[in-house]
């Protein structure tokens, strides 16, 4: 063998091809899940629609409309291949396209999670890796306790103190993160800023706590030993032998937060009022508004699905192990 | 000594429990220096003192060690990693393991060329080659931009004898150099070894748990067992002249041999002809034909890889069978375990290579020892109770331990334990994969002379897996030799050593080390 | 209180939004549209102030003939839509029609089947035939849904005349407006921009307006109302509204069709107790008739119902029901209902009757619990007129009768008192409806607690009616000191 | 340090779980009696203050916990028996048990869990049975993720292969080789798993959809006195770090356990 292979490497085609399958397997039990589970809502969208004043007849036409009287699978594959295009039907609340429901809500969701994440993240990182190198010092056992702390406190805890600390009692922010039309920049920012701290308060115990672990794990090797009996300085042993390393679990642990900001975070979203995705679908399933459960949990799972399956694919990229292939080309 | 590369002095090392005790010895330049013990004796702890360097845990309770001049564990932090990076090396036992996979080869052999001299990127290119020519590395020009995982286990080990040799150190600590490496490459590795200490004049430590790679390696010889020093001195003199009964235990000339049998039967107990069998579809081994004659000893050799394990587990029913046919006692062997009678798995039992893994660390001795009487005879009770002490009795073990849980038994011990399984159940034929492997010289001779006396006492045919030449001289009536998948040898024990009719067993026999004098001055 | 000034945003946080909500007035039935029909669109007539005056609204006079059967309403005149279109007598017919229309679930739609026909006499003069007489009726076009749109709108858009426009709609969110610069009530809307939040949890409704992110919060908790007043900068209103929580008991299914049963829970519950822990003391007892005790048209006569455990229990082993009863409630229907239910299952375990307490959850209660099952919690606003609730809420033909109770007599009742002109007469026959009501209905009325809401110091010119934030209208009358 | 840590977590659970079972013995009032002045302050409102109806808050508390700690471990019990024999059954049958309890799994774990515990308890209604049948089910595929690698290494052993070549049963794989190994690593699972149930039930009723009122776990005991906290009350704080204690305490033995018997701790 002389250089590495110029094609693409195998492995990650055949990681892709592999995982995508698995993804999709779980896609396809995820959209039986969601379509069975809101099917089975009591009282049909017909109903619930019409509300006091259904008539049968009435009742009837709605059903045909929104294609209830079809068979069970028919309606499941009626729903799939419209959801593939981007078409999850008609919010049965209001009327108006599900996409346009959604839409504004998930931006929302994303914004609040890209900016959690961007506070969170280094914090959280940088904190699991200092915790690692001093292992068992008295910094490492404080953050030790305060994420096992967060860890414990129920989500609407911290809510509830900062609602009352930050903005009853200082006022510097509002209470409810409901978004401004006018304001600007400023005003969003204030928006934010208690979601926000909450979900750093919160998150970054679990991030950190995981990180910590990556980082013993990496340390703990046989060739950080190596490296340590070559006389290397504590300082590049781990910048450059042991982060390198950890990088592809860092990474993983990065997104799969990012994850959980978008989609675990319905307590923190009621508990600001904050227009989410999470919030949308704590209220539509309240209004029995079927499309938009649907097409929430759909998204949920989609996010989920994609998120991991992008912390694989880039811990796989800069894993030179399962990136070049193994002897030979 | 005025080149005395290395001294150590009345070194004692705790964890919880005292680690090593009263260490002392020195190593002069241009010699090796080889320590020898068993495993958990203490050896890689000594070798990262050499270093000044105290695994996570461990504390110096007391003495000192000194490298070129300085005392290192006097040294600040600084001062410490600059005498690690100029004056001495490490190479450890696995090779895998200690490069970092995240890096290519030759950055990682001529990372201290970088950081200590600021050597360029080109220079250091053409410094790795060099080394790796001088190692006998394929393609050396092109070998350092390879990833530790693109290479094989011998040339890693090679590749990391290059690292080692990068800062021209006044000592080289080998840590089980070749214990993970096959019999030929082992030997290259010794031969590399030798050529290198004579060349640079360094001195050298080597430390292994195989007395015979170490007499051919070692000028002196420090013997060390539960972290204490037992024996120290010349090689020569030690090994003809030993002083402590363990040392004498270990150097003894193995004298037991394989019991007197039968005439080879006309019918054999297990025959196979043209088998073939492997994973998922693909034959690992192939064109297999072999007769296992009752109440004889069939040892079955070959490099690692070469499909040992897998013909053993094949014939006793756990890999899927390819082709070819099978017989056990004349009657057709059916091939899936699951579709064999009860009276049949009962008639063959397996032994594993690691007693620490083949015991359910849950169960009792009596439990472990238990089922298979109740499993296959049914027998409970009194008159379990009773065979129970029998087989304990049978196995050399006191009947106390029944009660034992397996965390609390040595590794020799455990083995017997499950050789008592086994025989619990009442076998003809009994698969050992390289069941001494995994035990200490002494400890091995004890449980083979324990498989020899049950021959003795009841009817059993041995297949004897294993990579050790020395035992299987000793011990066979038959050798098979395996090379990739195939046998390419099946003769009478007498006729393999005494006229070797294959290359291949040539080789390896010629690369087997023994402990006469001079043999790998013959082989250099 | 100072001279009105223009400018600032003003935030409202106020509760009952949801993200199916739509801008159809059709669909208006809560206190959050309330209040955005109040800022978005104006009514042919308003009512304000603590006496429920009548004031001009889009019509600037009216006129009642034929013994309240026929009505004829003035417009104003110079009145526009947000889209400059001026406001006509038929955007007027069109918008009372589509609350009758087939497929309307408005909670107006009794008043606009009252409506025999409609005439435009001119672009600006409309005669409404009423199918019986209704004194009450200008009073009954205040109500927030009746809201005039253009005239042809299938697409709910939310252009109306009133004072402000929409800038974004949020549903379940926020809806956010600006000042209509066309108005043509000028000495109104002040300030620039109002923002309406969706703030249905009580208690993020005491914080968002503890914490200044609102100025005016509806429906505050009275018993944390001294703590919140004793802030800086944070005035208190409270009314001593008819807004009333109560539980209905479904009179047409059993097992409340029995009306021992329903007498045995009105005796069950401690009014006292509920006023005292529920309203920290601030309201009225009830006597589950809508009609609260400081209303004119209250009947002070009949029996009271108070807490009697002994003879509750009596009649309850009389109606012959055993077992738990299971009492629906929300906070959809406010937290005092939440909290008065398990109060009253104390009150009633005295009288041996077992209440079992399902809490729904807040957001799809009133489209699945509500006016459904037998027991649950229920939640009136204030009404301009004592007609209307009783009428809304009791009268066997509204689609808002929740108790699902049904008595001619009750019905015949109130018919004639629309049409009695004199007012002593009046009062004797609802003394007569609420007698009905209290002794055979199937609602447990026990407290009108004050609503207490939260107007910052600096908001002036808010005047407080019967029916919460300023008879909904607080957007167009308030500026900033 | 670890130690001292573990003996304060021991203690302070049997406190809580002593709580719990003795509260109608300790507590001095009927959780569902209003027997103060609402929202009254600790001291003229027993120990711990009065909730907006007048109800003793430290009764409360001591009810509130039986319903917490009950359900947790309830649910916890169920979805280990549920978790932990699946998750075994795969490691043992590999094939298409494992792929499609997998894939399962896998589907179930991609839908946030809050979420589908609102769906599922929309569709079947709010009651105790639903809630804890619904949490039952979504904790067991948690138990399912870590407890099927940690099977699948044991079936791996030498020692599993034994029985296998003896001819054993499947009852006899799963309980007499499988389970007594991987005994340390479920009981901290489970530990972690009550923790997490704690927190669950908690979310569950502060949404509204938990424990139903009058009765209240210490979730809806939060969420029924939110609005005190906003006025400065700090009383209902109470109940929040009641449940901290609880996950705070599990964790602890947890710890020390994972600790003991060097079990790789899976999080999250
Ligand atoms: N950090 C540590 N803490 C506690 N005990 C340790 C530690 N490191 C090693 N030990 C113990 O010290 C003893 C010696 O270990 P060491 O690794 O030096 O043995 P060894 O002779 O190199 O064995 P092997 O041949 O298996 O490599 C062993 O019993 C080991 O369990
Ligand atoms: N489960 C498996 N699936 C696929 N290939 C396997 C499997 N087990 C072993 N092999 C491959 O089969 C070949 C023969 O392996 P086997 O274990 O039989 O060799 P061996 O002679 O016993 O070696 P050793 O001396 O190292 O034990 C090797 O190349 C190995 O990689
Ligand atoms: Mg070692
Ligand atoms: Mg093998």
């Amino acid at each position: 063998m002389t250089g590495t292979p110029r094609r693409r490497p195998a492995p990650v085609r055949d990681f892709i091809v592999s995982r995508g399958i698995s993804g999709a397997v779980s896609l396809f039990i995820v959209t039986l899940l969601v379509f069975a589970g809101t099917a089975l809502l009591p009282g049909d969208a017909a109903s619930a629609l019409l509300g006091q004043n259904a008539t049968p007849e009435a009742l009837e036409a709605i059903r045909r409309n929104l294609g209830l009287d079809q068979p069970l699978i028919w309606r499941y594959l009626a729903w799939v291949g419209h959801a593939a295009q981007g078409d999850f039907g008609q919010s049965l609340a209001s009327g108006r396209p599900v996409a346009e429901v959604l839409l504004p809500r998930l931006g929302n969701s994303l914004l609040l999670a890209s900016v959690a994440a961007v506070l969170l993240l280094p914090f959280a990182i940088g904190g699991g890796i200092a915790a690692a190198i001093w292992q068992d010092s008295w910094f490492d056992r404080v953050l030790g306790f305060t994420s096992m702390l967060f860890l414990a406190m129920p989500a609407f805890l911290v809510g509830y103190i900062l609602i009352y600390v930050l903005a009853v009692r200082l006022g510097w922010f509002p209470s409810m993160s409901v978004a401004p039309l006018f304001g600007g920049a400023s005003a969003w920012a204030k928006i934010l800023a208690l979601p926000v701290i909450s979900l750093v308060i919160i998150g970054q115990a679990h991030t950190m706590k995981l990180t910590r672990t990556a980082i013993l794990a990496v340390l703990a090797t046989d060739y950080v030993l190596m490296a340590e009996v070559k006389g290397i300085s504590r300082r590049r042993i781990i910048l450059r032998h042991a982060l390198p390393n950890a990088l592809s679990a860092i990474l993983s642990i990065s997104i799969l937060t990012v994850a959980y900001l978008i989609v675990d975070v319905v307590v923190i979203e009621i508990v600001f009022s904050y227009p989410g995705l999470g919030k949308l679908m704590v209220d539509s399933v309240a209004y029995r508004d079927l499309t938009v459960v649907q097409a929430c949990g759909l998204l949920f799972a989609l996010i989920f699905i994609g998120m991991n399956f992008l912390a694989d694919l880039l811990a796989l990229l800069v894993n030179p192990r399962q990136r070049v292939p193994a002897r030979g080309a | 000594m005025e080149n005395t590369v290395l001294s150590i002095e009345g070194l004692c090392i705790d964890a919880r429990a005292p680690i090593l005790q009263d260490i002392s010895l020195a190593v002069r330049a241009g010699e090796i220096f080889g320590v020898i013990g068993e495993s958990g004796a203490g050896k890689s702890t000594l070798a990262m003192a050499m270093v000044g360097l105290l695994r996570a845990g461990c504390r110096r309770v007391a003495g000192k060690v000194t490298l070129s001049g300085q005392s290192l564990f006097d040294l600040s932090q600084p001062q410490l990693e600059q005498v690690r990076r100029r004056k001495v090396s490490y190479v450890a036992q696995s090779a895998a393991a200690a490069f970092n996979p995240f890096y290519r080869l030759g950055d990682q052999v001529t990372e201290l060329a970088a950081l200590e001299l600021g050597t360029p990127a080109a220079e250091r290119r053409k410094m790795a080659a060099d080394l790796f020519r001088e190692l006998q590395l394929p393609n050396p020009e092109t070998f350092g931009a390879r990833y530790p995982h693109q290479v094989s286990g011998g040339q890693l080990q090679r590749a990391m004898i290059a690292m080692a040799l990068i800062n021209n150190p006044d000592l080289i600590i080998f840590d089980e150099p070749t214990t993970a490496l096959d019999v030929t490459t082992q030997l290259e590795v010794m031969r590399l070894i030798r050529k290198i200490v004579t060349a640079r004049g360094c001195g050298a430590i080597y430390i292994s748990h195989d007395l015979a790679v170490v007499a051919q390696l070692a000028d002196r010889l420090m013997v060390l067992r539960h972290g204490k020093v037992i024996e120290t001195g010349a090689t020569r003199t030690l090994m003809e002249t030993p002083q402590q009964d363990y040392t004498r235990a270990l150097v003894a000339n193995k004298t037991t041999t394989s019991p007197a049998v039968q005439a080879r039967t006309a019918q054999p107990i297990i025959a196979l002809r043209d088998f073939a069998a492997g994973y998922g579809g693909v034959s690992l081994v192939q064109d297999i034909s072999l007769d296992l004659s009752a109440g004889h000893i069939t040892c079955l050799v070959g490099e690692s890889g070469s499909g040992k394990t897998t013909l053993a587990r094949a014939i006793a029913g756990l890999v899927d069978v390819h082709g070819g046919t099978a017989t056990f006692q004349g009657k057709p062997l059916v091939p899936r375990l699951e579709d064999r009678p009860r009276d049949a798995r009962r008639r063959m039992q397996y032994i594993h290579q690691l007693p620490d893994l083949a015991l359910n660390p849950r169960q009792t001795v009596r439990e472990a020892i238990g089922r298979p009487l109740a499993f296959f005879a049914g027998v409970t009770g009194a008159a379990a109770e009773a065979r129970l002490r029998q087989l304990m009795r049978d196995v050399e073990l006191p009947e106390e331990f029944l009660d034992r849980y397996p965390g609390s038994l040595s590794g020799g011990q455990k083995q017997r334990i499950c050789i008592a399984r086994a025989l619990a159940a009442d076998p003809e034929v009994l698969i050992c994969d390289e069941v001494t492997s995994a035990l200490d010289p002494l400890v091995e001779e004890s449980v083979i002379q324990l498989l020899l006396r049950l021959m003795q006492q009841r009817p059993l045919t041995l297949l004897f897996i294993t990579h050790n030449l020395g035992l299987t001289r000793r011990f066979a009536h038959e050798v098979a030799v395996m090379q990739a998948g195939r046998i390419v040898e099946f003769a009478p024990a007498e006729t393999i050593f005494a006229a070797p009719r294959e290359a291949y067993t040539r080789t390896l026999l010629d690369a087997t080390p023994v402990m006469e004098r001079g043999w790998l001055e013959a082989r250099l | 209180q100072g001279t009105p000034k223009r400018g600032g945003t003003l935030a409202i946080g106020i509760e009952g939004a949801s993200t199916g909500d739509t801008l159809d007035p059709r669909t208006f039935n809560s206190p959050y549209w309330a209040v955005a029909a109040g800022s978005i669109f104006n009514t042919l007539v308003e009512v304000q102030g603590p006496a429920n005056d009548l004031k001009p609204g889009l019509a600037k006079s009216w006129e009642g003939s034929n013994g309240g059967k026929t009505w004829v309403f003035d417009l104003v005149e110079g009145a526009t839509f947000h889209n400059g279109k001026p406001v006509t007598t038929a955007d007027v017919i069109y918008s009372l029609q589509i609350h009758n229309a087939e497929d309307s679930r408005s909670n107006s739609r009794a008043i606009a089947a009252g409506i025999a026909g409609m005439t435009a006499d001119s672009a600006t003069r409309l005669t409404i035939d009423l199918a019986e007489g209704n004194y009450f009726f200008p009073a009954m076009l205040s109500n927030y849904p009746l809201c005039i749109i253009p005239e042809g709108t299938t697409v709910f858009d939310g252009v109306g005349s009133g004072p402000y426009k929409i800038s974004r709609f949020s549903p379940g969110e926020v809806l956010e407006l600006t000042r209509h610069d066309g108005y043509f009530k000028t000495d109104a809307a002040w300030v620039d921009q109002v923002v309406i939040l969706a703030a249905n949890d009580p208690a993020a409704r005491a914080s968002a307006f503890q914490s200044g992110q609102v100025q005016i919060a509806s429906m505050l908790d009275t018993r944390t109302a001294e703590l919140i007043k004793a802030m800086p900068g944070k005035g208190l209103v409270t009314l001593s509204s008819s807004q009333f929580v109560g539980f209905n008991m479904r009179a047409d299914i059993a097992p409340f069709d029995n009306a021992d049963l329903r007498m045995a829970m009105k005796l069950a519950i401690d009014r006292e107790d509920v006023l005292r822990r529920v309203y920290g003391g601030m309201g009225r007892i009830g006597n589950d008739t809508p009609i609260p005790p400081n209303d004119p048209l209250f009947a002070a006569d009949i029996v009271q119902n108070s807490y009697n455990p002994e003879k509750a229990a009596e009649l309850f082993k009389k109606s012959g029901i055993t077992g738990p009863l299971q009492l629906h409630t929300s906070d959809a229907a406010t937290v005092p209902a939440v909290d008065m239910a398990a109060l009253f299952k104390e009150h009633a375990a005295k009288a041996g009757i077992e209440i079992e307490i399902i809490r729904e959850p807040a957001d799809g209660y009133w489209a699945n619990v509500w006016a459904q099952a037998p027991f649950h919690a229920t939640v009136w606003g204030a009404r301009p007129t004592a007609d209307m609730i009783l009428t809304t809420a009791y009268s066997a033909a509204s689609p808002g009768n929740d108790t699902h109770w049904g008595n001619a007599e009750f019905d015949a009742a109130i018919a004639a008192a629309r049409v009695e002109p004199d007012e002593a007469k009046r009062k004797t026959i609802y003394a007569q409806a609420q007698a009905l009501l209290s002794s055979d209905g199937g609602a447990i009325i026990p407290v009108f607690g004050d609503v207490v809401e939260g107007v910052a110091a600096e908001v002036e010119g808010y005047v407080p009616g019967t029916q919460p934030l300023a008879n909904y209208r607080a957007a167009e009358q308030v500026w900033f000191a | 340090m670890r130690n001292l840590g573990f003996l304060l977590s021991l203690a302070a659970f049997a406190v809580l779980i002593l709580a719990a079972l003795l509260a109608p013995l300790i507590a001095p009032y009927l959780p569902s009696e209003p027997v103060h002045a609402p929202y009254a302050a600790p001291g003229d409102g027993g120990l711990l203050g009065a909730d907006s109806l007048g109800r003793d808050m430290f009764s409360r508390i001591l009810y509130g916990l039986r319903y917490t700690l009950g359900i947790s471990l309830t649910v916890a019990v169920l979805a280990a028996c549920a978790g932990v024999s699946l998750a075994f059954l795969a490691a043992f049958r590999r094939g298409w048990t494992d792929i499609l309890l997998g894939r399962l799994v896998d589907a179930i774990m991609s839908v946030p869990q809050i979420i589908f515990a609102l769906v599922v308890l929309a569709v079947a209604g709010v009651s105790l049975t639903t809630l804890i049948l619904t949490m039952a089910v979504l904790e067991a595929t948690l138990f399912y993720r870590v407890i099927r690698p940690v099977a699948a290494d044991i079936v791996a052993m030498d020692y599993v292969e034994v029985a296998r070549l003896r001819g054993e049963g499947l009852g006899w794989y799963l309980r007499r080789e499988i389970l007594p190994n991987a005994a340390p690593t479920l009981i901290a699972e489970f530990g972690i798993r009550i923790a997490y149930a704690v927190l669950f039930i908690s979310g569950l009723s502060f949404l509204g959809v938990g424990v139903q009122p009058p009765a209240a776990d210490l979730g809806g005991l939060v969420r029924e006195n939110a609005l005190a906290i906003s006025v400065g009350q700090l009383s209902p704080l109470a109940p929040a770090a009641c449940i901290a204690l609880i996950t705070l305490s599990v964790n602890g033995i947890v710890d020390w356990f994972i600790h003991k018997y060097s079990i790789r701790a899976e999080l999250g």
